[in-house]
């Protein structure tokens, strides 16, 4: 497969949240290390809401699709996750020009929601959160798909890049978000949201290969 | 995990119903997370919102009501809510007058806040916000989180709106309040998370944390357990420094226990916190000891100060009447 | 024993100092164990004494104040106070209007009330008692125990000698808020005696206790542990049959935790207990839901239930001033 | 030995309370299988009370001391046992008609501490409380006396029909104390305070013997 549509996405998204549902225990307890132990509920919770939105909303635009996501993703009480999330789907949705994209229109679209992450998020790479997964994700993506890449392994590259990138949260001191009061004894430790990032984006690509 | 619950994953549902069926004269439930006045203040006064995550109970929304908060935006269990919900609450108080928000500076709800904030002035809402950031760190540098010291900034802040004065008073008046104030928490065991069962973090035997945060996710000091007056002066003497206290200096002073920790030990704390600031020369006018902000069976306790002016004293001691805080 | 403490020996005299150093508005300490008002209620209005043992805070003394308690007579930990010093208690608010002593249901407090009511009709004191025996007990032929429920006599018997009532009067009115009332504990953890460390009784990881009294003297019915729902509408059975609840009556609904217990878990009992009142068409007019009469960091509550008429609804709602009860 | 005298008594009261300071904490864990787990503290503090109290008046005369002694014990917060020994030592004090006493006299003595004690209890033999060890000591002891026995083995009947009244303990429901309210669960364990009876007497026939 090569091109990208929103049956595709659909299924890339469900497939996140599966991933999530076989989880979220091992998140709350990475959580619990570093922060206040919830993480795997609240993202469980939110890719639950992406789920069920997307099965309320089957049959609108992608656009407007993503958008009802992200209202959903929003509603849920997410902690820090729900307003990164939210965030990072209203990106994607003001990207979704047309319910089937080209490579180029699709690597515009994942940066969309990465810009308008990255609004809400104010991370940068290394201060421990999802950014450390999900921005080297999305480049790889991008690059991938404007080197030519197809859709598989294009996708396949995102989720190798959000794999290393959350392995590397093991090394940093936390600059953001509940971790950030642990100073170096953060150290050793798994940032449980760039956990969740790479096991999205490993979802993403197990749904199109 | 032995608790006397229901569903664990209709806690907060099941705990705001029975808030709101215990205490019908002071608060109504809305759209299932919005804690609101049972009585709403007049129109022409400034509004006061705030928003935080569950399990800190009486906090946030035991604080709503006359004097105090107009909505308080609650969310599940030590999650912010999500940003729509906020938006919610702001559009339900929206007044010429003008919206106070207060944030606790935790990530969650300040993303949260931010994107709601940013969501209600394209509609034409005006928020002004506090974040409450009054935290004793380690090291002076570090920003401090928001921990119980925002009850003050609600009683005082709430005196002020309901004395009817302007957006930019109130603001002032609760800005003033968070940078007069200061609190460090200190944890001796770490609570578990009520839906979960898991603990939030772990502990040794004769170890306690001082500048620990409210759920147990550290990045405060470890050190072994303490008697109450050396712990108390332990921390006292970190509040002295922090707002530069010196002799003749008015406080206001509040332990506010965790949750497991007896309010006998709380009152023997404030015994030795107040007879610390004393021998100083700080004079402790005002008290509270209690449970205000708590993190389920946590052991450990909040040591608040607020050093006050005649504004903020008089604000404080004006009447309030809410589910859990009442000034007669 | 993981405590904030200083010596075990001081625990009663240090956290009695730190209550009146927090609340100097509202009390102060006499003779070391006397905590009476600041502002003494005029000779002219009866007054209202207790007795009781320390380590159940806030109660008893943190409900001196206007409206409620002239002088709580304060034992150490768990153990009533001797006769001399309520005698002392008496000697210092003795007036022609009369004394009102409400004395909780325990063997030690019954006998060094008594002694001490001798010792002042020896002096010309006139004093009237009120033993609480609320307590729901496992068969109805028993003597109930006095628990959290006296709380309730002192504000609507306090209410009534604040409005200048005679002694006949508050007298009658306490009596009835006794009759009328019921209390029933549930314990699911047992506390430790905060001087010895030692574990009052013992009971299994699964297990818990009804009818169960107020520091694991045990007594009571023991089960498997239960949901909230399953355990308030247990208990709220109990209240209706010894009450006599039916159709329209109004009631009082309190839930007082014992100290671990989380106030979110008090909360879900508080709805669970109410809905199942509210469906015998029993209304819920008040409620409270807090810690008001602990036992150190045993977890479990009492519910406490008063059937409601005219006068003691009205008296409920009248205005009090005390460190840990307020109303506005 | 045969006569009885003030200062009789107040080795008896100390031999007492020293029998307690060594057995408090076996009180206040047997207090913690069926009352509220604080016998011995109370106990302790009620016999510390009492030899205070004794040093404190050496040389006032017996009724004016065990008056003292009385006042001292009913300060102290002894929950059950502070109003009830204070009960004991007035009632003592009211048959202390000199310094020396004869054995009728002694006898005397120790019937009218039974009676006032009894006048607070009002517990009757078998309601698992300190009366099922201080009547039938009381009674041994007055017994012997009137037989002719002298002091020291009078005390020694005494202590050991005290000590026979709380072993028997075990085998009662409590009618009286927060024991009460135990039921049949109470079958089984020593009533503490009929324990403590026994460990005072015990004292009294150690001090003569
Ligand atoms: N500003 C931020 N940018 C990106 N990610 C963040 C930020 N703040 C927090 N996070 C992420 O949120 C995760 C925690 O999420 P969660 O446990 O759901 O929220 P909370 O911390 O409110 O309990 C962290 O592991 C981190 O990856
Ligand atoms: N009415 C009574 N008569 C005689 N002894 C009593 C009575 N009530 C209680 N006791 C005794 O008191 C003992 C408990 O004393 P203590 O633990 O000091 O007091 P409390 O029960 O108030 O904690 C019981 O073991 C019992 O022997
Ligand atoms: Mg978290
Ligand atoms: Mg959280
Ligand atoms: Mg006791
Ligand atoms: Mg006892």
């Amino acid at each position: 497969m090569s091109t990208f549509d929103k049956s595709t996405l659909i299924r890339m998204l469900k497939q996140a949240e599966a991933n999530i549902d076989t989880e979220h225990e091992a998140l709350s307890k990475l959580d619990a290390l570093t922060g206040d132990g919830d993480h795997g509920i609240t993202i469980q919770r939110t890719m639950n809401a992406v789920g069920k939105a997307l099965d309320d909303g089957m049959d609108k635009p992608l656009a407007d699709l993503l958008k009802a996501v992200a209202m959903k993703v929003m509603m849920c009480d997410g902690g820090s996750t729900s307003p990164l999330l939210g965030s990072y789907f209203l990106g994607l949705a003001s990207a979704a020009t047309a319910d089937e994209l080209t490579a180029a229109q699709t690597a515009a679209l994942f940066q969309a929601g990465l810009d308008n992450f990255s609004k809400t998020s104010k991370a940068k790479l290394g201060d421990k959160t999802m950014m450390d997964a999900l921005l080297p994700a999305t480049e790889a993506l991008v690059q991938a798909l404007h080197d030519g890449g197809d859709i598989p392994s294009a996708f396949s590259a995102a989720s190798a890049a959000a794999a290393q990138g959350a392995e590397k949260t093991k090394d940093y001191v936390a600059k953001l978000g509940r971790a950030r009061t642990m100073g170096q004894r953060a150290i050793g430790h798994y940032d449980p949201g760039a956990v969740s990032i790479s096991h999205i984006f490993r979802g993403f690509a197990e749904a199109v290969n | 995990m032995k608790k006397f619950i229901n569903d664990p994953t209709h806690l907060t549902a099941e705990l705001l119903e029975g808030m709101a069926m215990a205490y019908p004269q002071k608060i109504k439930l809305e759209s299932e997370k919005l804690v609101c006045r049972a009585k709403p203040k007049s129109a022409d006064k400034v509004a006061l919102v705030t928003l935080g995550g569950s399990g800190h109970e009486p906090a946030l929304q035991g604080w709503v009501g006359t004097g105090m908060l107009d909505i308080s935006v609650v969310g599940d269990i030590f999650a912010a809510p999500g940003p729509p919900k906020v938006l919610e609450a702001f559009q339900k108080v929206k007044r010429e007058a003008g919206i106070l928000l207060v944030t606790l500076n935790h990530a969650g709800d300040v993303m949260s806040a931010d994107m709601a904030k940013q969501m209600a002035e394209a509609e034409g809402i005006t928020v002004k916000e506090i974040i409450t950031t009054e935290e004793i760190r380690p090291s002076a540098d570090e920003e401090g989180r928001g921990l119980g010291g925002c009850m003050l900034v609600y009683k005082i802040a709430g005196a002020a709106a309901e004395k009817g004065m302007t957006l930019d008073d109130v603001y002032r008046i609760g800005d003033k309040v968070n940078k007069n104030m200061a609190t460090i928490a200190v944890l001796s065991e770490i609570a578990t998370h009520p839906s979960t069962g898991g603990e939030c973090g772990e502990m040794g035997e004769q170890e306690m944390e001082i500048c620990a945060g409210q759920h147990g996710e550290g990045g405060g000091v470890r050190m072994d357990m303490k008697s109450s007056k050396d712990t108390a002066e332990l921390l006292a003497g970190k509040v002295v420094e922090k707002l530069g206290l010196t002799k003749g200096d008015e406080i206001l002073l509040m332990v506010n226990g965790s949750g497991k920790t007896t309010l006998m030990e709380m009152l023997i704390t404030f015994r030795d916190a107040a007879k610390f600031f004393e021998a100083k020369g700080i004079k402790v006018v005002r008290g509270e000891t209690g449970e205000f902000l708590t993190v389920q069976e946590a052991a450990g306790y909040q040591l608040i100060a607020l050093k006050f002016d005649a504004e903020t004293k008089a604000l404080w001691d004006a009447p309030c009447d809410t589910p859990y805080y009442t000034v007669a």
